[in-house]
């Protein structure tokens, strides 16, 4: 029987300091047994479950893409217990994950259909997977446009920069970075929250356009209206939730909205869905 | 299934036997109360009890379980890499357990056995299990088996049925594992299956306490949710776990990992609904921060969730430990009650 | 503090309180002397000492 | 119905009526024996669920803290000592509580009816100092101050130490009782039999918190046993842990704990946590000549120093 709390061995590769408040780092981890990469085999959306041994553990999102071999990438904001003790560690040291675990974004269902991502502040990580992945030439040409609007507090609190930036230039990808306020002269691109670059940038909401939304609870709040002024359909309103878990497998009993586990169930659920179930999130 | 009698004089002779092929357990008054505890050779279960305190969860899901061990010594080899702890799963005779208790397993069963995961630790020792279990003739004042989909001589989860009769037990065995452990105890009289449901029939007709709880799948979670009665149900609580711990369907449980020196484990904590920090974000913040939204967790799961999800009734078997031990009497027969009868916009007295 | 820690079965002389200045260094020489004395007299602690967590 | 519930709903009653309070904490009827459960009312129309009897134990200052309401609280001599604490330490506002005094004669303990009723207990009526037990096995009468609980049957304050309107007629205090005999009796053990006596008390612990969460003077926002950065203890079954747990609580109490008995009544298994809290309670009247909770007068000694103080233990 496959023990499904067995996190596979893996050792730090490289950390790269994200932010400049430098509390959110990426973490690129190497499996000790190459045979585990294999058993980790993940879709855009998921998560996994960091394990630092002796501290316990945390979900967080993958922030690599299924197309990048070899390595497997997470970026982690400073807030608890384990976060802080992962945020002391260096390459070399050995830890553990556990996963995929969720579901993902709906790729099938949205495939030959125009994708708008909108993110905001760190919750930027499975998007960023989900970017790489549709940007790869196998994928790309199985969607319509793709539309990436993404916001944080300031330009040095942006996640993955270089790679922002490298996606601006390209022409097969519309992408609307913002900042809530610029504090550097040379910023070239949009200033303001992310509901309002939204309604500017963002196309119309029609049968054949979905909207994948990620980011705190107040961005969510002010976008989602503006996603309803644009005629998005609440089918087609994708979004992905946090709640605290332990088990990442369902089992635990605390990550529940009604009787969806946001860990097995989730943490990817159509806004349509959401207002079903009670909102404990 | 077939019928056994077993005089009392040959039901202790057949215990002693159990032990050697199996760890047997059994009811023990330990302090104040009984509760199930593995007994040593020459130890009698003892049934002088209506039911334990705990249920008998804890022999298949214990309150606090070593997952992994770990080193974190650099010097060793496979230094922080979990690994599993040996631990013994060799049969064990559960003797005495209470039909509603063994029906319980089933339910916690939906939860640890799943089609996508397996929990190896519950699994594991639920196969190792066998359950013989005793009917319950006398029901306590509390009790709402028959009205929580099982009953005192429900036969569901277990793999023998004892009911007392004097001198002797009628018993019923019921499963390939029962007849294991019939075997290995040597009991072989021929039964009187004709006598066993008369003692069933009259048994059924003595659980006087009832909840209805027909209506509760056709409710709209949100509404339910929504309804004004929490607040008010919630009162008294005080927010300990109690009612979950006592409980023989809760399951939710904690991770930690505990580390003393250079060694650790990580460990499985049984874990409530009630405490306030089972829900809390690293961030602080809580989606179910507030006293009454906890306990709307919990009626909500037991009674709207479950029974949504796996349409197998509700997340209780009526045992009634949380309602006799609850130390404010938060009653979940009520609570069923006013659920059930809940429409909304209609006044509802709590 | 001292009352219910020996009251749960802590021997006397493992928990010692005292007072002293940063100018009083002979009574901090004799303080230290006379509970390390007082420990080594009692030996290795066996109570409340968590060695591995106790499990089911 | 007896006189005090009455009482109680008819002073209820005025309040809600003249909008003194907005709400009266109190209790109502159980679904079960022996027990009745702490609930508010906020219409006068509906008082008539209040009521009073020795099923009461449960300590209802425990209810005000964290709220806006003006409330009108029924309490007894322990629970107005601790709503006299809460003041002291600011956690409810004087003038936000109406007290309804009880003088008390004392909770039955429930523990002691069941081991005493020949069967399952069914129904028990309390008469002229008598308690009616009909039990599964038959009817059987005892003396009500047989069935006590243990922290009344040594009580030496059943009248309210502050209250704004009584619901009976103050009862005779008995201030002759040893309160400590049971503390003694473990002074008196060597520090082995101390520690043995205290890990067979405390075998049966499942770590519910019932006892913590019953305790009006818990009233922390997370406890320490709760917290993780840093984590203080363990939080499986691990003794050591329990221990921490239980000795820790009972200091959280020291100079504060009325030994309302709330939290041994609260226990599900049956423990007697109140051995922890009342040594010291014990320390306190002996070092300081200390009672939590009789004046709001009198800082507690515990947040004041005094020359005085007892130091033997300072070397």
């Amino acid at each position: 029987m496959q023990n499904p709390y067995f996190p596979y061995p893996v050792r730090i590769d490289e950390v790269i300091t994200e932010t400049e408040d430098k509390n959110l780092k990426t973490f690129k981890f190497v499996f000790l047994d190459p045979g585990d990469e294999k058993k980790f085999a993940y879709t855009p959306g998921q998560f996994g479950e960091l394990s630092v041994t002796g501290k316990g553990e945390i979900p967080i999102g993958i922030a690599s893409s299924p197309t990048e071999k070899g390595f497997v990438k997470f970026t982690v904001n400073k807030v608890g217990v384990v976060s802080t003790a992962l945020h002391n560690m260096v390459p070399g040291d050995i830890m553990g994950i556990r996963g995929p675990m969720g579901n993902w974004y709906p790729w099938e269902r949205m495939r030959g259909k125009n994708i708008v991502i909108v993110g905001g502040g760190f919750a930027f990580t499975t998007l960023r997977s989900s970017i790489v992945w549709l940007l790869d030439p196998a994928n790309r040409k199985n969607y319509g446009d793709i539309h990436v609007i993404y916001g944080a507090r300031s330009p040095g609190m942006l996640l993955y920069r270089d790679e922002l930036m490298e996606w601006e230039r390209r022409d097969d990808i519309h992408m609307h970075i913002t900042v809530d306020r610029a504090d550097t002269p040379d910023w070239k691109y949009n200033v303001g929250f992310v509901p309002a670059v939204t309604e500017a940038k963002a196309p119309p909401g029609d049968a054949d356009t979905f909207a994948i939304v990620c980011g705190p609870p107040i961005m969510i709040k002010f976008t989602q209206p503006v996603l309803d002024k644009l005629g998005y359909s609440h089918d087609q309103i994708i979004m992905s939730l946090e709640n605290r878990m332990k088990c990442g497998i369902g089992m635990c009993g605390r990550c529940n909205i009604g009787m969806e586990f946001v860990c097995k169930d989730g943490p990817v659920f159509t806004l349509n869905q959401l207002k079903k179930t009670p909102r404990e999130y | 299934m077939r019928d056994l009698k077993i005089a009392k004089t040959d039901w202790a002779k057949g215990v002693e036997k159990l032990f050697g092929p199996y760890r047997v357990f059994g009811p023990k008054k330990e302090g104040l109360f009984h509760n199930f505890a593995r007994l040593e050779k020459g130890e009698a279960p003892d049934f002088s009890c209506k039911n334990t305190r705990l249920s008998a969860k804890g022999l298949i899901y214990p309150q606090t379980e070593k997952m992994f061990e770990y080193t974190l010594d650099p010097n060793k080899p496979d230094h922080h890499v979990h690994k599993e702890p040996v631990k013994d799963y060799s049969p064990m005779a559960v003797l005495g357990i209470r039909p509603c208790d063994a029906k319980a397993f089933t339910l916690v069963k939906l939860n640890f056995d799943t089609p996508e995961y397996k929990d190896p630790y519950w699994i594991k020792n639920y196969a190792a299990a066998t359950f013989v279990g005793l009917a319950c003739d006398a029901p306590c004042h509390a009790c709402f088996c028959t009205s929580a989909g099982t009953g005192p001589y429900d036969t569901a989860g277990l793999d023998v049925l004892l009911a007392d009769a004097g001198d002797f037990f009628l018993a019923k065995v019921l499963t390939e594992k029962g007849e294991k452990l019939v075997a290995a105890a040597g009991w072989a009289g021929a039964g009187d299956a004709g006598a066993f449901e008369a003692k069933a029939k009259a048994a059924g007709d003595k659980v006087v306490s009832k909840v209805n709880t027909a209506k509760l799948a056709g409710k709209v979670t949100n509404d339910l949710h929504a309804a004004p009665f929490w607040e008010d149900l919630a009162f008294a609580c005080i927010n300990c776990g109690t009612c979950t711990y006592l409980c023989p369907t809760c399951w939710c449980f904690d991770i930690q990992d505990e580390v003393c020196g250079t060694e650790g484990c990580r460990l499985k904590n049984w874990d409530s609904c009630m405490y306030p920090l089972f829900t809390m974000h690293g961030t602080g913040h809580n989606p179910r921060g507030e006293k009454a939204q906890r306990v709307r967790q919990r009626f909500m799961h037991k009674l709207k969730y479950f029974v949504d999800k796996y349409g197998a009734g509700i997340h209780c078997v009526g045992c009634g430990r949380c309602v006799t031990a609850c130390p404010v009497n938060i009653d979940i027969r009520r609570v069923a009650e006013i659920m059930n009868g809940y429409e909304p916009g209609k006044d509802c007295a709590v | 503090m001292k009352g219910l820690l020996e009251h749960m079965g802590i021997e006397p002389g493992r928990l010692h309180f005292s007072w002293i200045s940063s100018a009083e260094s002979t009574k901090f020489v004799d303080v230290v002397s006379q509970v390390t004395e007082s420990v080594k007299a009692l030996g290795p602690a066996q109570n409340f000492i968590k060695r591995e967590p106790k499990v089911a | 119905m007896n006189a005090m519930t009455d009482k109680i709903r008819q002073i209820a009653r005025r309040l809600l009526e003249e909008g003194k309070v907005d709400m009266v904490v109190g209790f109502r009827k159980g679904t079960v024996p022996m027990m009745s459960e702490p609930c508010f009312i906020k219409d006068s129309a509906r008082v008539d669920a209040l009521v009073w009897d020795g099923n009461c134990g449960i300590n209802l200052a425990n209810y005000l803290t964290r709220r806006k309401e003006r409330m009108a609280v029924v309490a007894k001599g322990c629970d107005t000592r601790n709503i006299v604490t809460h003041i002291i330490e600011n956690q409810i506002r004087r003038e936000q509580v109406y007290i309804i005094g009880v003088p008390c004669q004392g909770m039955i303990d429930k523990r002691k009816v069941k081991n005493l009723a020949d069967g399952e207990v069914l129904s028990v009526e309390e008469k002229d100092g008598k308690v009616v037990v009909t039990a599964g096995g038959g009817e059987k009468s005892f003396d009500r101050t047989a069935l006590l609980q243990d922290n009344c049957a040594i009580c030496h304050h059943k009248n309210p130490a502050l209250s704004d309107e009584l619901a009976g007629e103050l009862v005779r205090e008995n201030p002759d009782v040893d309160r400590y005999e049971d503390v003694r009796k473990v002074e008196a053990m060597g520090a082995a039999e101390k520690w043995k006596f205290f890990d067979e008390l405390l075998s049966t612990c499942i770590r519910c918190y019932a006892c913590r969460n019953a305790c009006p003077l818990c009233y922390c926002p997370t406890c320490f046993v709760d917290e993780s950065k840093p984590q203080w203890v363990g939080k499986g079954q691990d003794p050591t842990d329990t221990r921490t747990f239980h000795f820790l609580r009972a200091f959280h109490c020291a100079g504060r704990c009325t030994d309302c008995g709330s939290c041994e009544r609260a226990c599900p298994m049956g423990i007697p946590v109140r051995q922890f809290t009342k040594k010291l309670e014990k320390d306190a009247k002996e070092l300081f000549g200390w009672e939590a909770g009789m004046t709001l007068d009198a800082r507690p000694p515990l947040d004041t120093f005094r020359p005085d103080d007892p130091g033997a233990f300072i070397k």
